[in-house]
């Protein structure tokens, strides 16, 4: 497993907030009312592409046409429950809670040490805060957003499939420690 | 390589996954000679040097099969689209 | 020894001393010296030792295009063959050392290939050697390769660290001469994002290794400053030591930066090379020229040596590479190292000029130095055994003069160095008034400026890298103002005439690393190797370290001669990628030993590493293969006490690796009909029904379980090493095939882990851990049931299914409360005596249950194949439907799925043992099958297997032969039916 | 003139003078008897195949660039004959066979190297899988050896066998398998050939057939005309391109599959290996390459170049295997069209169109095949029937579902 908290040079990696994760997917001919549905309970605005858009605790990812990740920084109330509500037979559901762990990487050097892992541009010019990607990192599929700045640094988070967060750790670790 | 995919933007080859000729239509089973029209649908290509239509897979990304024209000669992008009906 | 330092003047750090050992002697260097220049200034020029005629050989350049100068640096597991001294950064404490020689340097035995080489010429070894036939591998070939070759790579690992990182860009120059530094100065003042690179630790180009001068200031201090500003540019990134190897499709660029091999090991964290994959939208070229040598006899000789090569050590590195030289050029370029040498204070005996039409400009300035100039006259020979003593001439009127010089330098004008601009696949063009090719189409987005498109004069390559680094950030929608300004001394393009050697043989040199001689390409015309490629090929011109950098056009050149036609028409071999060689180590950066691929473990993972598991490698994860418990003597004992435990008590085993994948939607159920040949849609909620999938051809994909949790939800297992081809598999049907249906798919893999809880007692060991949870009594979840509901707070699945064939549960929680299940179902089994059970027991389990799995899902078995014929369901269409019915397919001759016994108990049974009848020769024509899977089974007290036979439903109980010549031997056995362990299933209904 | 040491030797003496073209750069005739598309191994072999056994000398070999200008100019020259089915392993061994006497019968040394070929299992059903092909291979007179890990480790002691991801297990080794000068085949064909009468003509693209009716009766080219009463199609990665001109489409994709070549070196590896547990294969030539390659690039494409990613899969590969060649520096890196049929294997028999023959299908194995499918496709020309051990590669196999499929990988080019 990940060891949290390891701060290397200019680099701070550390487990992400994340506690509830569900995989939501408009049914067929159903997204915009679903996206009304969601607007209505979370004040939020669904993504057409992949972004971020968060109103705390409650944030979502856009991941694929027609498909987004909602995510509960907390534990308070069931978030499949609350989304089940909302979208009655407008969306299908999934929980995926435990299938990633996050990892917040932030500092100075943060950008340079994911370039060695991930194949996209996050110059803040094409990976403005609120960015997401599904793309690769090291052999292995993942989840990347850009949340807001930590002071002046830029702050990313990743999602790594929970079964290749040990290798991936250990893939960042490294790049971590070669970057200057 | 790189492969523009509607929803994900510009991103490299080692993203994808390739599966071939993009005219690929799954015979209608009901057809006369399905086994025949099977036979023609599943092994015999389209390879033309020069444009080609294919089906290219962001496995490594958002999942969606894309319908790609490319130059197999120059390896140029002319075109991506979603393989499906938009949904 | 003649080289030597110069007392002041160069780019080098004076005051840091470097020491270094070539062959074991001891020498110093400078800072800012490469292990070339090094020598020069410590008067060595002797270096190495040609491949096939081990001639000796010296320094002939300067740069990358080294075909001479290799040795090997490092030692032990470092050791680097073949490294080109001229671009070997000099540091403290380097160890170098000549290869390709025996006993020493100096007095080579190979060199008797020298004396041989009448009968050594190209492509002599096609034409012998081929009697008798076994003495090619035995005598012949290792002699050849052991000639062959150059430097030693040593066996051990390599102990440096690598890695790969991307960066992207708008605009990408290559090389930092004058023409890219203008570039990148003009894109960087307009805020854009450049990238220049230069594979030289200093960057500047020509201009640090001339005496020419921009804005007023030496050319290698407006270098210096060009950088600084550079550096100044948040934007602007600036890769030294750093080339740009290769071009590619989608603007995408490979490059290798070398961190560390400037210094004596990288330091503890820090990696050797680093290979970047740059993204560009728009690149500019300004890759410089290269410069041709002449071909002479005896233009190898040590002490001959490019002119450009000449300047660049004597301005750049300070070092003199002879105290008495002579110039010999075609072109005008050739005439400034006189002057230089003059200017460094080196007597220079002669100037030998092959044209007789010079310009006055230099006549007048040769002339007010005194230098003695021969117009119309060429070099004919060199003289010297180790290095360069003297020269012969042969003057315009014919007469013969011998000049004494231990160095000479030789241009034969300049090849702008376009490598980058083919490998796309464009051709290069000649261009008639440059004498030389230049780039053909370019890749999209790519500008080619300065000396890299023939544009040979200082001023030139400022003002048009200023032009295209402007254009193309204009391009990209910057706003840039102006291209910034240089001043320089306006020159007259020199020319730049390609001169043939009339004249020279086995002496003459074309490319120098491989031996290929003037002789050798006169031996190609008259065999039939006539174009540029055959000519490659059977002479291996061009094929060295260097690409024929140097050789190639000057090879190309007299092939046209010897053939008459004229050198365009012939073309020339085109260039690929790397442009220099490329550590392997860094391509594969840090992917690695243990990192090579990525590592999947369960959630399960540390609770059976606690419980003794041994891991084996599962397609990407790794799964427990057995658990050690005391008293068991190996890994055998172990595997038979598990699948013993499991079927007398309880047993569990960790199954989240095999993929999982959640189906919803109004159409979940018709889609499902469509992608598995059985029905699916009939399948009642809270129930499970094993399901068997085909690919369009009609042969069996995978198969697993679907389970209807809901109306339009279901939750379907593929196997451990399919589960992402599924995934693909149905995306490709609900995107492509079937894109009107409503089904939302997603891999729940990791979300889940999963559990089987197998033997009799398994329910009594499940009813204590889920308590009040669940009722999983027989009657409430019959044998096939699914079911799901809240277990400690959070959301648990049970499905009553056996891969074992004893009553057996998968239990699923998420992954995060793995351990909570495992330590529940442990302190539960315990009056059970429950174990844990791995992979080898699931396996053996399965086999004595005639369950197909990899070794019969093998991509060439029909569901017939296997015995599930009857799964293929006549009411609905699927996949694999209509092709699972061609004649081959459905032969009744095909080989189906049996199980094998030893006739003999005692005998032990091998997969991969081929069917013989007993009787019958063992050919291929008698070959009757084959045994896929094998164990020994505890329950029956002897090996089991499952195999492939044909015909083999009507061939119950006949003995035949495994037959395992690699293996075991001939085993005989008897054919039975695939099941082995209660053929009613009457246990894993109970 | 013959070659031997003796008339080298004689040669040496006069300055090499003596020496003729190794093969006539023939101008094309108005007709031939055959015609064989294709300059690469597989049309020269052809061509002296059909000349030297069949006594058909009427041959043209037509060949839009150079000969070996494709894939037989570019591959890893690996030669092998363990295969695993029926339909293809007395094929290739027919082939290792010629390939045993090929010095002696073209009277060129074409440097048959048998350096053996270790295929590495690193699993318990991969030695398994291993042991059902070296099985079929004995079973067919072939020879194959199954190695343990300790047997393995005294061949290749500096293979990372304990500290990898997939450690080594052991692996399977043909001792008579090994390597080939690969230009070396095509210019002893080409000068056998030549010297028993058959045109070879370089830079004649074949560009359309003629036709009479159904019948193919000749080629149209970028030389002109050129009639034939049996035309043959050899030309690997294009045969969809020249079967389009005919109105065929085939079963088949072609795809990039890029190699490799190292700086030369001392002896290093003696030879040839193949990783199991990623894409990866390594041998050394005589000049003192490492000659290694991987898998295809995965896409269409008549580019003979490739990307990126399959050049880091390949060194990724090759490091993980043998630490030690992550110094070696790669010099060159290229690639060649390959054509790739549904099932992997190849085809060698008549089209549906009289008087048109293909030769195809070969993947990237055809360079070990290049004797044998001469050899054959000599003897379907010449008697209008399959030679017994080509008889499964037919084209009609796929409709009928009598594949062949070493991998099981189905009508996925880019799988097999
Ligand atoms: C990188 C690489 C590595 C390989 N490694 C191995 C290996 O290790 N072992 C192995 O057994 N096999 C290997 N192969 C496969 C093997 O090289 C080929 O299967 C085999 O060479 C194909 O047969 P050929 O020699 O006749 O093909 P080619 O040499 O490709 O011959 C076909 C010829 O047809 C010509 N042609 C095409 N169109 C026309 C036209 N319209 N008119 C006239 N002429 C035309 C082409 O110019 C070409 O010269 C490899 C292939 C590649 C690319
Ligand atoms: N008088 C002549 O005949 C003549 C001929 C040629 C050049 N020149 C002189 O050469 C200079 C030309 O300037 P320029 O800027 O075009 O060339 P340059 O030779 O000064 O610079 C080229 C730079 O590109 C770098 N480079 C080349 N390939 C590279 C790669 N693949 N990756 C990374 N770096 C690479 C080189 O290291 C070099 O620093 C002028 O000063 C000109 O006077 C003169
Ligand atoms: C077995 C083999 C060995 C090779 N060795 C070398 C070599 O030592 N040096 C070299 O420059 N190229 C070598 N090559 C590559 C060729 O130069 C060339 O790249 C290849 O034949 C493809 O041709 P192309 O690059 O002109 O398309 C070798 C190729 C093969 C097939
Ligand atoms: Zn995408």
């Amino acid at each position: 497993m990940m060891e949290p908290h390891a701060a290397i040079a200019e680099i701070h990696i550390e487990a992400g907030e994340i506690r509830q994760v569900v995989r939501a997917m408009a049914r067929r001919g159903e997204e915009a009312e679903f996206a009304r549905r969601v607007r209505d309970t979370f004040a939020l605005e669904l993504p057409s592409k992949p972004e971020r858009v968060c109103r705390e605790p409650v944030a979502v990812v856009g991941i694929a046409p027609g498909a987004w990740l909602v995510m509960d920084s907390g534990f308070s109330s069931s978030l499949m429950d609350r989304l089940k509500a909302a979208a009655g037979t407008t969306a299908s559901l999934c929980d995926l809670s435990d299938a990633y762990v996050f990892r917040r990487v932030a500092g100075e050097k943060a950008r340079t040490a994911l370039a060695k892992l991930v194949p996209i541009d996050l110059h803040g010019w094409q990976f403005p805060v609120g960015s997401a990607a599904s793309t690769l990192a090291a052999h292995v599929s993942v989840l990347l957003w850009r949340l807001a700045d930590a002071g002046s640094d830029p702050c990313f988070e990743i999602g790594v499939p929970r079964s290749y967060a040990g290798y991936i750790y250990e893939a960042l670790a490294h790049a971590a420690t070669t970057t200057r | 390589m790189r492969i523009r995919c509607p929803y994900c933007g510009e991103r490299d080859l080692s993203e994808f996954a390739y599966w071939g000729d993009g005219g690929y239509v799954r015979p209608d089973p009901h057809a006369h000679d399905p086994e025949f029209a099977y036979y023609t649908a599943v092994y015999l290509r389209d390879n033309p040097a020069g444009a080609h239509a294919e089906f290219w897979y962001h496995g490594i990304g958002c999942r969606s099969w894309l319908k790609v024209t490319r130059d197999t000669v120059s390896h140029r992008i002319l075109g991506v689209e979603f393989a499906g009906a938009r949904r | 020894m003649s080289g030597r330092r110069l007392p002041k003047g160069g780019l080098i750090a004076r005051d840091r001393l470097l020491r270094f050992e070539f062959d074991g002697k001891k020498f110093e260097g400078f800072a800012g010296d490469t292990l070339a220049s090094a020598l020069l200034g410590s008067g060595v020029s002797l270096v190495g030792r040609s491949f096939k005629y081990h001639r000796p050989r010296g320094i002939l350049s300067a740069g990358c295009e080294e075909p001479n100068a290799l040795v090997e640096l490092r030692d032990g597991a470092r050791l680097e063959p073949n490294t080109r001294a001229t671009v070997a950064e000099l540091y403290e404490g380097l160890r170098a050392r000549s290869q390709n020689r025996w006993p020493s340097l100096g007095f080579d035995l190979g060199a008797i290939n020298s004396l041989l080489s009448p009968i050594f010429v190209a492509g002599f070894y096609y034409k012998t050697f081929m009697w008798p036939a076994r003495w090619w591998e035995k005598l012949y070939e290792p002699l050849i390769r052991r000639a062959a070759g150059l430097g030693r790579l040593g066996h051990e690992a390599d102990p440096d660290g690598y890695e790969k990182s991307h960066l992207f860009c708008d605009v990408l120059v290559i090389g930092a001469g004058p023409a890219g530094l203008a570039a990148a100065l003009a894109a960087g003042r307009s805020g854009a994002r450049v990238v220049l690179c230069d594979e030289d630790f200093l960057p500047g180009g020509r201009l640090n290794g001339e005496r020419m001068e921009v804005n007023g200031e030496a050319g290698s201090s407006f270098a210096a400053k060009a950088v600084a500003q550079l550096r100044a540019m948040p934007e602007v990134t600036l890769l030294t030591r750093t080339t740009l190897f290769g071009v590619y499709d989608g603007n995408t660029f490979g490059a290798l930066e070398r961190l560390a091999d400037h210094k004596p090991v990288p330091h503890p964290g820090e990696v050797r090379h680093r290979y970047w994959k740059i993204v560009a939208r728009r690149t500019v070229l300004s890759s410089g020229a290269m410069e041709r040598p002449l071909v002479f006899d005896g233009n190898d000789r040590p002490g001959v040596m490019l002119s450009s090569a000449v300047r660049s050590y004597l301005n750049r590195f300070g070092v003199t590479p002879g105290r008495r030289a002579v110039v010999y050029t075609t072109c005008d370029d050739g005439w400034r190292s006189a002057f230089d040498l003059i200017g460094a204070g080196v007597e220079v005996a002669a100037l030998i000029d092959a044209r007789s039409d010079v310009v006055d400009s230099l006549l007048t300035e040769a002339k007010r130095h005194d230098l003695p100039v021969y117009r119309g006259s060429e070099v004919v020979g060199t003289h010297g055994r180790l290095r360069l003593s003297a020269i012969s001439m042969r003057e315009a009127g014919g007469r013969s003069r011998r000049i004494s010089a231990d160095l000479l330098s030789m241009c034969g004008g300049y090849n702008p160095n376009i490598a980058l601009s083919t490998h796309l696949g464009s051709r290069p063009q000649w261009d008639a008034d440059l004498d030389a090719f230049t780039a053909g189409t370019l890749p999209a987005g790519m500008a080619i400026v300065g000396a890299a498109a023939g544009e040979f004069t200082l001023a030139g390559a400022l003002k048009h890298g200023a032009a295209a680094g402007l254009e193309a950030v204009r391009a990209l929608g910057f706003s840039a103002t102006s291209a910034p300004k240089f001043s320089v001394e306006e020159e007259v393009p020199a020319s730049n005439k390609l001169m043939v050697a009339p004249h020279g043989g086995a002496k003459a040199f074309v490319d120098f690393q491989n031996d290929v001689t003037r002789a050798d390409i006169e031996l190609a015309a008259r065999e039939g190797f006539r174009g540029a490629e055959h000519l490659k090929r059977y002479t291996t011109l061009g094929m060295a370290t260097d690409q024929g950098k140097t050789s190639a056009l000057n090879g190309h050149a007299l092939m046209a001669a010897f053939t008459g036609r004229a050198t365009a028409d012939l073309g020339t071999i085109g260039s690929r990628p790397p442009y220099t060689p490329v550590a392997i180590g860094a391509l594969a950066g840090a992917h690695r030993g243990s990192m090579y691929r990525p590592v999947r473990l369960t959630p399960g993972h540390e609770w059976a590493r606690a419980a003794g598991a041994s891991f084996v490698e599962s397609g990407e994860w790794l799964r427990a293969q057995w658990f050690n418990a005391p008293g068991d003597k190996d890994w055998f004992d172990s595997v038979v006490r598990e699948v013993k435990g499991v079927r007398s008590s309880a047993g569990i085993c960790d199954v989240s690796t095999l993929g999982k994948i959640d189906v919803q939607g109004g159409d979940a159920a018709v889609f499902l009909d469509r992608i598995y040949a059985n029905l699916i849609s009939t399948l009642p909620t809270g129930k499970v029904r094993y399901g068997l999938m085909l690919r369009e051809d009609g042969m069996v994909f995978d198969d697993g379980t679907a389970a209807r949790f809901a109306e339009n939800h279901f939750v379907l297992s593929t196997t451990t090493a399919n589960a992402s081809r599924v995934m693909q598999h149905l995306e490709f049907a609900r995107q492509v095939l079937w894109p009107a249906l409503d089904v939302q798919l997603s891999s729940v893999t990791d979300q889940w882990a999963q559990f089987a809880v197998a033997g009799p007692r398994s329910r009594e060991v499940l009813a204590e851990v889920l308590k009040d949870a669940f009722d999983c009594s027989n009657a409430a979840f019959p044998y096939l049931g699914c079911a799901q509901f809240a277990w400690r707070g959070r959301t648990a699945r049970l499905y009553r299914v056996s891969f074992s064939g004893e009553l057996a549960y998968e239990i699923a929680v998420p992954a995060g409360a793995a351990e909570e299940c495992l330590e529940a179902l442990k302190q539960a089994g315990a009056p059970f005596d429950l174990i844990p059970y791995g992979l080898e027991a699931l396996g053996v389990m399965r086999i004595e249950k005639g369950h197909a799995a990899g070794g019969e899902l093998n991509g060439t078995t029909t569901a017939r194949d296997l015995g599930l014929g009857k799964l293929m369901s006549g009411k609905k269409d699927y996949i694999g439907r209509v092709l699972a019915e061609r004649p081959g397919l459905i032969d009744p001759n095909r080989a189906v799925l049996v199980g094998v016994k030893p006739v003999n108990a005692a005998s032990r049974l091998y997969a991969g043992a081929h069917f013989v009848a007993r009787g019958t020769a063992p050919t291929l024509e008698n070959d009757q099958g084959f045994v896929s899977s094998v164990g020994y089974s505890p329950s029956l007290g002897h090996w089991i297997g499952l195999g492939f036979l044909n015909r083999g439903a009507s061939r119950l109980g006949e003995r035949m032969l495994a037959h395992d010549p690699v293996r075991s031997g001939d085993t005989e056995i008897e054919i039975t039916t695939p099941c082995f362990y209660d053929p009613d299933g009457e246990r894993l209904r109970s | 003139m013959r070659y031997s040491l003796f008339s080298l030797l004689r040669q040496s003496l006069v300055g090499h003078r003596g020496w003729q073209p190794v093969w006539r750069d023939a101008a094309p005739k108005r007709g031939y008897d055959i015609v064989v598309i294709g300059g690469g191994g597989h049309g020269l072999a052809t061509a002296h195949y059909l000349a030297k056994v069949h006594g058909i000398r009427d041959v043209a070999v037509l060949e839009k660039s150079w000969i070996g200008s494709g894939n037989a100019g570019r591959n890893t020259t690996i030669i092998r004959s363990n295969y695993l089915l029926p339909g293809n392993n007395p094929f290739y061994e027919l082939s290792m066979k010629l390939w045993e006497g090929l010095e002696q019968d073209l009277n060129f040394n074409t440097m048959v190297s048998q350096r053996g070929v270790v295929n590495l299992y690193h699993s318990d059903a991969q030695r398994d899988a291993y042991a059902r092909r070296g099985n079929a291979m004995r079973m067919h007179g072939v020879d194959a050896e199954l190695l343990s890990r300790a047997e393995v480790k005294r061949m290749l002691p500096f293979l990372d066998f304990d500290n990898a991801r997939f450690p080594i297990r052991g692996g399977l080794l043909q001792r008579r398998g090994g390597t080939a000068r690969h230009d070396a085949v095509v210019w002893g064909y080409a000068r056998s050939a030549s010297d028993l009468g058959v045109d070879i003509v370089q830079n004649c693209e074949v560009t359309g057939f003629l036709r009479e009716g159904d019948r193919v009766v000749g080629v149209s080219t970028s030389r002109g005309d050129i009639r034939a009463a049996k035309v043959a199609v050899v030309v690997a990665g294009s045969s969809s391109r020249l079967a389009a001109l005919a109105g065929l489409k085939l079963p088949i994709e072609s795809h990039v599959l890029q190699a490799f070549v190292s700086e030369a070196i001392k002896p290093f590896i003696d030879t040839v290996v193949t990783f199991g547990a990623g894409h990866f294969y390594i041998s050394q030539s005589d000049k003192g390459g490492l000659v290694f390659g991987g898998d295809i690039d995965g896409y269409n494409s008549y580019a003979q170049r490739g990307n990126l990613p399959t050049v880091e899969d390949v060194c990724e590969s090759g490091v993980a295997l043998m630490p030690a060649i992550s110094r070696a520096r790669l010099l060159r890196s290229w690639a060649g069209i390959m054509d790739m049929s549904m099932d992997g294997s190849p085809i060698i028999d008549r089209t549906p169109l009289p008087g048109l023959y293909l030769n195809a299908g070969w993947c990237y194995g055809g360079f070990k095949a290049t004797p044998a499918s001469g050899f054959c496709l000599a003897h379907l020309l010449a008697r209008d029937e399959s030679h017994p051990l080509a008889a499964a590669l037919t084209l009609d196999r796929f409709g009928a579902g009598r594949l062949i499929d070493e991998k099981g990988q189905g009508a996925q080019p880019n799988l097999h």
